[in-house]
């Protein structure tokens, strides 16, 4: 008997795993591998009132916001990490423009705990971050409570959070999901864990054995997911560590044209509604640009003995 | 006109100045201190002053920006033994080589010490053992505490801003924080309109009262000076002002009424060993410049 | 400037950081990486009335509780994963013999989360493991308490647990102690972070730089370590994936020596008293027996790009 | 005597028994049947029946001993999707080559589908997300509950076991729980002295009570038959009986009065497929044997 394989198109997976309307948790690695091949085919799909939630989101959530598919974000910082300001984001909150945008604001220690609290099966988890701030008075996930041991002291509750459907990347994959991963992880772990169904996004899809000779980075269980995709360069701009390195005149090209809603409305016809698929947008962005990000430092680990 | 170990201000003092005539010479040294005040930029004395607010040995949680580079300079000159936490689950031994403008650059992952999840930097945060955190802003008060969420603009409109990231947690759970932020009226406020990120609140006992296990800011680095938190009231003095700056100037600039502290003086130049440090870690002046 | 070195001997270590009395938590990788060599140490150094702290603890627990360093075990399973019973521990509990000994039994999962409150800075966390159980009953750091959120649900509240040292096996350590680890980790990482003293004890001893080229494996941060023992073999009977496999016949072999306190003593002054130190040990156990316990499937990860 | 694929009985039964005349067949068979009690040791009998238990695509914290042949025994038949968890931090999908008697030792650990943390697998286990989950016991009483802490001894003496390990764990998370166990009277005795691993309790709505949000003991599997709590008051009544057996045999051989379930009646034999798995894992039948 052989098992069935995940492996499905981008598109199918959006299509079948991101419903108009549900909560999404994606760039949960922070800064690295920021999954925006998906963010622009959920754009492409028009799935709307959706609740975002991810700690830095970089520049992802505000091309979301501004496509019109955001009803909610559940965040700590929404911006351009490089420039500053996320302008859709601006504009949604300050101007209702093109659309209200309701705000629920964590810190990253926070969201990390909610989705910690979700993969530990439990209603929350206690901490003393946020104490003293207004973040805790606003928002209503976060409540003060008394310690049930030692000396009762203060402590924040911080709510569960179970997203509908995480969205990761990894660098390798096989067809049941079982993702490899390296570099900085920030909240993946976690989101996967918490969330009601996973896409995977990997840059290579590789058989289960070539996994099997390195399980410690293999921290992404196959049980939890439901697709696989396979979509080489899949969070350009961002870095992958690696494959590529962060297309930094990127964010600055995108930091400019979306001062204005037309100006960010004509860089969304450009990169994203005008492209069939992320293939195409890759041939857009070009090979010489690309082939600028790909990594010369050389360092690789060493092999190390797994078996027995 | 920089040369690696020794910046023109100082060149001019060390082989300039013994030649010249003690009245003629104190004139002289005016001139090169004003000259120092535009030869080593607003920049390069953030960072300097940043730097020296890390001890040896300490772990501290190093931010992105002016801070980072602050980092690389206390490793290469009084501080080796720090180690630097970052929120994506980062932490690093080495300064990161060449510019980075994220945490997750590559370089900055790059032959980092270890790299995991956030959790495995917040526990320790958490936890009591991270000495120092450095934070930005868009506004601070008298007492430090920290606005980067919704700013009101003059016409009653609000600015909305990014957001905490990992800054109200830095602020409820390091042992001490130092901020860095533009020096401007709209800035330094009298009483944040949204805390953030917590500094000593009210004042005295105030972090005590919500529950707070320790912290507070220790100094907030300006493009003028240093403030700093340490008398009993909790509330920023001015500390140090910048070479070229006064303190009339700096109590003018800041947007709410501002003591001065006993002792308040010039923020000492770079050292040969911090400026070259600098000059490695900011080779094109990206940060300093 | 250079960094002050953290290298000492293992008898430096135990005689600095395991004084009198203090509670040391061991055998955190469970059924793997088990480190005797300082259990032993321990035991020639007379270190006593110790509360040890561990989950599954295979038969180290019971040959300190036997030597009588023991005053308290704070564990989940005490025995001989192979072979059952602990006789030690056994005679300790049932007939005070040769000392009484005083047991807080946990769960898995309960000293999982006692260890990880203390990592994550909290007096407690919560679960619903042991609700019902006898378990629940008689520990007294689990509590029931009222859920703050939601709906007002009944949960247990583990109080965290602040063990005065750990000391854990690393493949590979840097002299500062930032320690790399494969195979399966156990509660490993969350017993360092709980603890005020850690010390770790590498099967190698290698350059800062070795570790830099794969710093996804570096999850014991030298930031909280405060000696490193370069100890080959520290962990022999039990394996260490990659550099030695378990000595089945060794653990056979301790649970018929231990069934009477006469015969553990005999086995304890040919093992432990009558051998100076780790080296003595192994040539005891001799080349001939080591030999064979290592690996020979030749299984080894394959090298990953971590550079940019 | 074991061929691959086909026990000595089935051996028997198809191609000797179809020879023989009817009266004199039917003594062949109970003679047959009698062989095949002894040539299907109990070993293999528990295992299969705990194999049996396993769905394809579940997600089980396997334990050691016969569970874990229990498990690449279901892998290798009607459960190909089976993922296996062990409380150390090893996620398997592959079953161990060769004979382990730690759920750490190299062969589990080596080619393991992922490695990690406790967490990473009580994680998933308090989330609901583990299926099922095998336990061993020193006692186990009407309701399922568990003791494998401390026993009373006849004379009042206590034995101490060896405690929970990561029972309790599974036995209060796990959406089912399979125990085996050597059926003695001590053994399966009316009330538990002590729970170590809460089964269900007092009976019906006990869990519910106590705050567990799901789970209990779905089926007792011992050296004699299988018992099950599928009945409203989930008091364990007898299901089935290994051939060789019989229910008064086993019901004597029970510390508490046992109830019999409708349709209790012997144990379906290892298939030539499960026989085969048996030969492949256990192949000098140091479990089975």
């Amino acid at each position: 008997m052989t098992l069935d394989s995940k492996l499905v198109t981008l598109d199918e997976a959006i299509a079948k795993f991101v419903p108009v309307g549900c909560s999404v948790v994606t760039g949960t690695y922070m800064e690295q591998k920021i999954p925006f091949a998906a963010a622009h085919e959920i754009i492409r799909q028009q799935k709307r009132d959706l609740t975002l939630i991810g700690p830095i989101s970089d520049i992802l959530f505000d091309q979301l916001i501004g496509a019109g598919c955001v009803e909610r974000v559940m965040a700590t910082w929404v911006g351009n990490v490089m420039m500053g300001s996320a302008y859709n984001f601006r504009r949604a909150v300050e101007k209702d423009d093109p659309m209200p945008l309701d705000v629920v604001d964590y810190t990253n220690f926070t969201m990390s705990l909610a989705l910690h609290a979700a993969a530990l099966g439990v209603p929350f988890l206690p901490t003393r971050s946020t104490l003293g701030s207004s973040i805790l008075e606003e928002n209503p996930h976060l409540l003060v409570f008394e310690s049930p041991v030692g000396d009762s002291e203060k402590l924040v509750a911080v709510e569960a959070l179970h997203p509908d459907v995480a969205i990761v990347h990894a660098c390798k994959a096989d067809a049941q999901g079982n993702g490899m991963v390296w570099g900085n992880l920030g909240i993946t772990l976690d989101a996967v864990a918490a969330s009601s169904s996973v896409i995977v996004i990997a840059e290579e899809v590789v058989p289960a054995e070539t996994l099997r000779r390195d399980p410690n980075r293999v921290l992404i269980p196959g049980f939890r997911v439901n697709a696989v995709c396979h979509v080489p360069w899949s969070c350009h701009p961002s870095p992958v560590q690696g494959y590529y390195n962060r297309d930094d005149a990127w964010f600055r090209e995108y930091h400019k044209a979306s001062k204005t809603l037309q100006g960010y409305r004509a860089w969304l016809k450009k990169w994203v509604l005008d492209v069939p698929d992320w293939v195409a947008y890759l041939d857009k962005v070009g090979p010489e640009r690309l082939k600028k990000l790909k990594p010369s430092s050389g360092i690789h680990s060493d092999p190390v003995y797994t078996g027995f | 006109m920089r040369r690696p170990g020794l910046t023109l201000p100082d060149w001019l003092k060390r082989y300039v100045a013994p030649n010249i005539a003690r009245p003629f010479g104190s004139l002289y040294f005016e001139w090169v201190d004003e000259l120092a005040s535009r030869e080593i930029t607003v920049g390069t004395r953030m960072v300097v002053a940043a730097a020296r607010e890390i001890h040896d040995g300490e772990v501290v949680f190093v931010g992105m920006r002016l801070p980072l580079l602050a980092f690389a300079v206390a490793k290469s000159t009084h501080a080796p033994g720090a180690v630097g936490l970052y929120e994506n689950g980062v932490i690093r031994e080495l300064p990161a080589e060449g510019l980075i403008y994220t945490m997750a650059d590559g370089p900055n992952v790059s032959e980092a010490t270890s790299l995991s999840d956030m959790l495995s930097v917040m526990g320790p945060l958490a936890a009591g053992r991270v000495d120092l955190g450095f934070l930005g802003a868009a506004q601070v008060d008298k007492f430090g505490n920290l606005n980067s969420t919704h700013v009101k603009a003059g016409d009653d409109r609000v600015v909305r801003l990014p957001g905490s990231g990992g800054a109200c947690d830095i602020a409820c759970l390091a042992h001490r924080v130092v901020v860095l932020m533009k020096h401007e009226p709209t800035r330094l406020v009298e009483r944040v309109d949204y805390i953030t990120s917590p500094g000593w609140g009210a004042g005295t006992g105030w972090r005590d009262a919500q529950g707070l296990p320790r912290g507070g800011p220790s100094a907030l680095i300006t493009t003028r000076g240093v403030i700093r938190f340490d008398a009993p009231d909790r509330e920023g003095r001015l500390a140090a002002y910048h070479p070229g700056e006064t303190v009339e100037g700096i109590v003018a600039q800041t947007g709410r009424r501002m003591q001065v502290a006993d002792g308040c003086g010039p923020t000492a130049d770079p050292s040969a060993e911090e400026q070259a440090a600098i000059d490695t870690y900011d080779p094109e002046g990206f940060w300093t410049g």
